[in-house]
């Protein structure tokens, strides 16, 4: 049996058996973010994975079981994770919503979490509808689109990728459910980010949104959908193999790179979000799915940082230091009296 | 006419944005320093400059704090209501007035005293600054006043030290401004009219003069709070504001490190949202706000009740429904609170009846939240958090954290197994893990679905009724665990009076005014009712509750609870904004006929 | 063994996404068209697709359309829960199974008559492709039970035509494999075996099956509703969808312009929200939700009360607190609704009992909220909004809107003046105009703040008391408009039983059961409480409120209402998410010892 | 003393006195406001004034005293102004919001009011900070800019016009309280507009942002500020002047143009969203404040044309239209039957 660098084997990275469709695109993401973990060693104990409410928002359920997990409220998952990593800055968070929990009800929660950048990994599992309440349109639904019933999405629909930028968000990616070559080394490498790594993966509704009116069923993804590189995560310690010359390299936080290489003609500067912006607005336009990093920048200081957090978690501080001395509390007295 | 000591009040009617709350500040804690016990009411608009705004300042040697109906001396500095400002003033008051404001005596009332001052000319006497005139207008109001009320120079002066702590540079030109207003006095009021004073007391030794804002936040910091998140909202927002100061000051390192998270929320569901998570996490975690703000997090208080997560939530009561008046003060949130949110939930509520008591629930509010692992309200109001109050001392906090039943690693590593949601102990009360506990059996999944003892979701019947009937038991605890409620057992067991929150502030001079001394009363301090409520309600033929609300909250959930007792209890309640005034409740509650609410 | 006549119950375990509701529904209305009543409840899971579901149909010559305990013929389709599914067998029941699951009949437990069906075998006779299989081997099921129930094939034909009406071409198909069920029962089960069956009577004649949510849709389009805002969730979203089916074929005009107005907004808040603003501009507004949206929307239910804006809010209870179990029934949301929002708020409720009062209620609803102005809450719940009850056909409503004080310009011409929050005619109901009235008399500023009898902002006390204090006299008035309670008087006046919506669908056989019919009940259909319901309880010596909740709501409010009979008021609570069970509730009334709830 | 087309005066446009602090760039709005319905003649009866809660939602009080209004609730004048225009169409909706109001708690139904595309005028006064509450930052102040108790912002803020953008929005411009001649072409143009016509209108708080540290104090806005264009407003029946001669004409539903005359180097085609929104991004990377009109788009559909609303307002439909005939009861219970 295989372990990796903590002793663990994959199973220790795996949870409670799906309830989901069986097809359903999360339960491929479930999959995914097993194996990033499970390849990074990241430490489940350490771990704490917080959703909101729909099918993608049950999915923690069906992964790393030794983690700490809460299915919180519908499009509650932002200041949730929010509130968490502030009072244990040690804990990773990994917060999965859908498309509904974070661009409808959600909407305001997810744009807020970015313009904080809390150090989280945010993953939107968007199949465009309603999966849970039975495929209503969600607004990441696109114009023209159809529902199953027929009826047409006349709404514009919200990219999630290019208000993410719009938002600060510093790590900006998007994925599809059956892409473990990209969305693998992208879970790794948005574990190692120092902020809000944002990544959007589309996910077929295998029951809701797989006809062909919808454009977020698997033949459309496969149609439509174009990778902007292909990406390999290379750890830390690792030494940069040759496949990776040309490659453009991006270093996280622990030393560990993502590397992009260049697939077909594409090649926009990550570090620029105009360039990011162009390829998203140019996608859309184009009525095609793009795929990748879109915008990674370093520089950007995070929440933890900006409130020169204690690096002792809070809530490992004890009494001695959360209550002021009874002098402290005298002296303030003082100024009242 | 007679000479009035140490029991009297000043109303001064001003603009609000003129900057006369220091100018107020300086007057009340001048007489606070000569010993005798003082409280100030700000009545002010819900705007941010220009409108009318009352500031009334009590001296009773007695030590009654309630708001009086009308003034001993109104200090009129605002054109637009000189005229109706009159009636604050009491009969035989005297009424000073702003007379650089074209304002026209022959329109004043006959058969009052009046003082017309020149204040804007006087005042070019002490600054050329027009920005620092507009301040220094109000200490020249300070220095008459003072005057009047033969209050020593240097204790004004002292105050202004005081008050200016750290600001030297303007400690002179201030008392420049209040000498010219003392001077003006003494020229221009014959000794004879002046008719009130303040003489030195001992009564205010030990005690401070503070607003129950400033002391919840105050208490906050002693419990060992180390998260918030707010969204402003007045009448709360200082006290999240004085918390945030209060932590920056005693609760950070050398290096800089802020043992505190304070996060500025976009509104109030992710206020209380991240209350929520950081109380899972294992912060104290605590959010403020008024009542809309409470609307707004009914969802994650249901969440918060139905998993288990502790935190605490601060209301600083405002006028509803809806928007009400933002600035008025008002006990309209009991039921909010104590139901808030769908389906079977319940919440403990604390009621905070002076400064002290913010300070000290503040405490006790998290001991009870994390001990029974549900979210507790603090209901404090405009009135108590806004105002200024004489206070004891605070007193260092005589017990430790209560953090609850929660496991750490060194524990699960003697257990074989953890259930979550188990009533291990018989008391409703299950124990948690925080996440990021080093150990397997730590990891549990927190829902606000259907859950068995081992945090699996289930959808059984049996199930789901086991756990409500387990937090029911939960409930049953908590009842033992609140503050048991004041009693004054009077002379007989005809009637008794039940009040609750900054009531109390009242309810000596009611009872004085009444001449009902001997009644018996009972002040509540929280919900779930003690089990001494109940008996104290057993006891007598008739209670009364006396309630800042329209529809009797407190009376309804009393009656709720006590089916057998409910025919002996309704409500006196008044609901127009203002503070409680003792005389006109002492009326109500005279010609209080079968209207039961 | 004995024949069972027109009196059983039968379970369906499948799971859910299985496409087995339409095979149900044939099955179901098979027993309709015999002239039987019928009534068919869905367990199923918060999923979309295979976990466990049942489907109780449950036939009744006296009507009787509780929950069973268990079931006379259990047809076990789901591989995972078939040992489980024993449970639902009442002793001496049939226990038909798929033997095509690789089930062990060596596990079953003894002495239970089972009979084995390959479906998946059969099936293979019926069709070839996958998609129908799966679907078809549900409807070899339905001929077996038809056949064993003596289910004139015609019959069943006639159903399945009904069912697929405008889908001509999958008629034959169905009925193959209906025919082919009915075929191997005849071979496989001997005669005797069978103990049940279906004869034909009349007494579904003129009545319908239907479900409330469907119910409440048609409901709201004869109630004249344009415009309708929600926000997904279970169990209500099949009312807001079957209002906008019900719309489309209803309310569009020959060149297509759409008479009503349907917006899927992006959570409760703004749902509500947009509501509000419809009521406000004058269309006829509601928005469907649960327990969870009811949460959300608090604030602006608030304001709707204070600024007095009409509106309607469905809410199709499910198990809470928080998220709860949402495809379980409950009456959880009693007092979340009555007394919604912070402040001093309270709402006019409804409960529906019936699908007949689901359609009515709209109407009366939208009647009270325009002419009340005030929004009004349906409580409905999951079982009586999602399973089929049979009833009477609903009548075409007998009186026309009323739209309640409204002042066009054509009234306003004969006016000197407008006071949109003066109380003109006593009743504490003032006017309105509509935006967009072409007057200059027609003008107001609505707001959710204090405000004078004209609109304008106001913080006097002595205005926003008399704001309160007309509001209340509004609900009085309410009061006054509210449908009186149904009531029955039984022999005497020792106890009595009082319960609201769906429970009324138990009653009968409950009564039945404890061998109390003639114990007087009372059903209330809203609150605030008519008078009647006072006099009733007045009446009587004790009297139990029966709730599917676990803190007895209804006997909260009561209790509170009132003061001088609450010691007589209990509830007696059930809160496990299921739809009432006479013989469970029955017992449980039984056993109970002093619980007061 | 002049009147307009509809023989009203200007005092016809105004409301109550102003209970703002003097010198507040919120009441310089109201005048504009006041200027440019009384320019345009519009028909007081037929307006509905909505907004939230805060200083700048108090405005709609101090104008169009004949105007039905709404004062509603913090955060949700987006979604009251969606439910009264549907209820009656024929209401023309001026609905104003601070940044706070729209920004921040009322983020969500900012963004799907636009991708509704709600035909009305949305003005948020903008001032970078909660007025009402004292000054707290909002989610429109600039990261770096300070509050006036020395408190740094360090979260990325939100621009208002390219979210807007994002958001499918149709009619998208800046402005500033104390430029009439660009706000009332603004607003005229704005009121004539078939969708959501939104305008972020940058609007000192004297009291609470007018210090050196914040970047929307008068001086700040005068140091930072530039036209994208000059505006005129030409009505339908007006013929086009000859100064337009090379001007950018942006037409509007009633016939009415927009006249845009170019302002130094600047020309971006304002029928582009990706030339639109590098007009924003280089802006904001320079930290000057862009204003003028940013996107404009016609052809784009409404609420009201996608739900094939009746041309007769709902709110005017009567019981013989709304409710259907007993025959058609009938035949929906023998559905049932
Ligand atoms: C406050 C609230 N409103 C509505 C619901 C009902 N609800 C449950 S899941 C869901 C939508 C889920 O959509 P999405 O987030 O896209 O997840 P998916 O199921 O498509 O993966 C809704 C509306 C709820 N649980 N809570
Ligand atoms: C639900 C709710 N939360 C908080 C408040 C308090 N509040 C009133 S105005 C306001 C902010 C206003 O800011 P903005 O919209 O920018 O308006 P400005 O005053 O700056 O013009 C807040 C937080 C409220 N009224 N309602
Ligand atoms: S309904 Fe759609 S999203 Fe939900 S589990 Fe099924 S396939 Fe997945
Ligand atoms: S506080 Fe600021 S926004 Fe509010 S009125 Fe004063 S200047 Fe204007
Ligand atoms: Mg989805
Ligand atoms: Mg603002």
């Amino acid at each position: 049996m295989s372990t990796n660098a903590l002793g663990l084997d994959r199973k220790s990275y795996m949870g409670a058996k799906s309830t989901l469709c069986s097809g359903c695109g999360h339960d491929s993401i479930t999959n995914h973010i097993i194996s990033a973990l499970y390849k990074s060693s990241i430490d489940p104990h350490k771990v704490a994975k917080i959703s909101g409410i729909g099918c993608s928002s049950k999915t923690p359920t069906y992964f790393l079981e030794k983690s700490a997990g809460f299915n919180s409220l519908h499009g509650r998952m932002a200041p949730l994770a929010t509130g968490a990593k502030m009072a244990n800055r040690d804990l990773k968070i990994i917060g999965i919503s859908g498309d509904g929990d974070s661009a409808s009800i959600g909407l305001g929660g997810f744009c807020h979490l970015l313009r904080r950048n809390v150090p989280m990994v945010y993953i939107v599992e968007n199949n465009g509808v309603y999966g849970l309440t039975k495929g209503q349109f969600s607004a990441t639904a696109d114009e023209g689109s159809s529902r199953k019933s027929g009826e047409i999405n006349t709404y514009s629909s919200i990219d999630l990728c290019s208000l993410a930028i719009e938002m600060g968000c510093g790590f900006v990616a998007r994925s599809f459910s059956g892409d473990a070559k990209q969305l693998v080394p992208l879970v790794r490498a948005a574990m190692e980010y120092e902020g809000t790594a944002f990544i959007d993966v589309i996910s077929p509704c295998v029951t809701f949104a797989n006809h062909p009116g919808s454009t977020k069923s698997y033949d459309a993804v496969k149609e439509r959908k174009f990778q902007l590189q292909s990406l390999g995560y290379i750890e830390a310690k690792e030494e940069i193999a040759v496949d990776y010359e040309g490659s453009t390299l991006v270093e996280l936080h622990d030393g560990s790179k993502l590397a992009l290489t260049k697939v077909d003609e594409h090649s926009h500067d990550v570090h620029d979000p105009q360039a990011a912006m162009k390829v998203l607005i140019e996608a859309k336009q184009q009525n095609e799915f793009a795929t990748g990093l879109f915008y990674f920048d370093k520089k950007h200081s995070n929440l933890v940082q900006d409130e020169s957090l204690s690096v002792k978690p809070l809530s490992e501080l004890d009494e001695s230091t959360l209550r002021p001395t009874e002098e402290q509390l005298n002296e303030v007295m003082a100024q009242f009296a | 006419m007679s000479q009035i000591v140490n029991d009297f009040s000043v109303t001064v009617a001003t603009v609000n944005g003129s900057g006369s709350q220091s100018a107020n500040n300086i007057l009340m804690r001048s007489i606070f320093k000569m010993g005798v016990p003082v409280s100030g009411k700000n009545l002010f608009p819900s705007n941010i400059a220009g409108l009318p705004t009352w500031f009334s300042i009590r001296a009773s040697e007695k030590g009654y704090v309630g708001r009086k109906p009308s003034s001993d001396i109104v200090i009129a500095m605002n054109r637009d209501t000189i005229i109706e400002d009159f009636q604050w003033l009491k009969p035989g008051g005297l009424f000073i007035y702003n007379d650089g404001l074209r304002t026209n005596p022959e329109e004043f009332p006959e058969g009052v005293r009046t003082l017309g001052i020149n204040f804007n000319d006087l005042c070019k006497e002490v600054t050329k600054s027009i920005q620092l005139k507009k301040l220094l207008v109000n200490m020249i109001y300070v220095g008459a006043l003072t005057e009047i009320l033969q209050i020593p120079e240097h204790v004004v002066a002292e105050t202004i030290e005081h008050q200016f702590k750290g600001k030297e540079s303007v400690f002179e030109i201030n008392k420049k401004a209040v000498n010219i207003g003392r001077e003006y006095v003494k020229e221009n009021l014959s000794k004879e009219d002046w008719g009130i004073k303040v003489e030195e007391r001992n009564l205010t030794r030990d005690k401070i003069l503070i607003d129950g804002n400033t002391s919840g936040a105050l208490g906050f910091v002693y419990a060992g709070c180390s998260f918030a998140s707010w969204y402003p909202i007045t009448p709360s927002s200082s006290l999240a504001e004085s918390f945030e100061d209060f932590c920056n000051k005693l609760r950070v390192t050398s290096d800089g490190q802020k043992q505190f998270s304070m996060v500025q929320s976009e509104d109030e569901l992710s206020a209380i949202s991240m209350v929520a998570g950081a109380g899972w996490a294992g912060a104290r975690a605590m959010t403020t706000t008024s009542g809309p703000g409470i609307s707004l997090m009914a969802e994650t208080i249901g969440l918060m009740y139905f998993a288990e997560i502790p935190g605490v939530i601060w209301d600083v009561q405002r006028m509803g429904p809806s928007t009400g008046l933002p600035t008025r003060t008002s006990q309209g949130d009991v039921l909010a609170a104590a139901r808030c949110s769908h389906g079977d939930t319940r919440h403990p509520v604390f009621f905070p009846a002076t400064p002290k008591e913010c300070f000290d629930f503040a405490n006790l509010a998290f001991d009870l939240s994390e001990r029974a692992q549900t979210p507790v309200f603090i209901l404090s109001d405009l009135d108590l958090g806004m105002n200024f109050w004489m206070s004891d001392r605070f007193e260092y906090p005589k017990t430790g954290f209560d953090r609850g039943k929660v496991l750490k690693k060194e524990d699960l590593e003697k257990l074989e197994s953890f259930a979550r949601y188990a009533d291990v102990d018989g008391d409703g009360i299950p124990y948690r893990t925080l996440p990021g506990t080093d150990h397997d059996l730590a990891a549990y999944f927190t829902r606000g679905t259907g859950h068995t003892p081992e945090a699996k979701y289930s959808e059984a019947p049996d199930n789901y009724q086991n756990l409500m009937n387990r937090l029911d038991r939960k409930w049953e605890t908590i009842k033992t665990m609140v503050p048991s409620p004041e009693v004054r057992e009077g002379k007989d067991n005809k009637k008794a009076y039940v009040y609750f929150g900054s009531t109390d502030l009242v309810v000596e001079e009611l009872l004085d005014i009444m001449g009902e001394k001997d009644v018996s009363v009972m002040r509540l301090k929280a919900y779930p009712f003690h089990n001494d409520v109940k008996e104290f309600i057993e006891a007598h033929d008739e209670v009364v509750i006396i309630e800042q609300n329209q529809h009797g909250q407190m009376g309804e959930l009393m009656r709720a609870e006590f089916p057998s007792l409910a025919r002996k209890i309704s409500s006196q309640t008044n609901c127009d904004g203002l503070p409680l005034c003792p005389e006109i409740l002492a009326t109500n509650l005279k010609n209080r006929g079968q209207h039961v609410n």
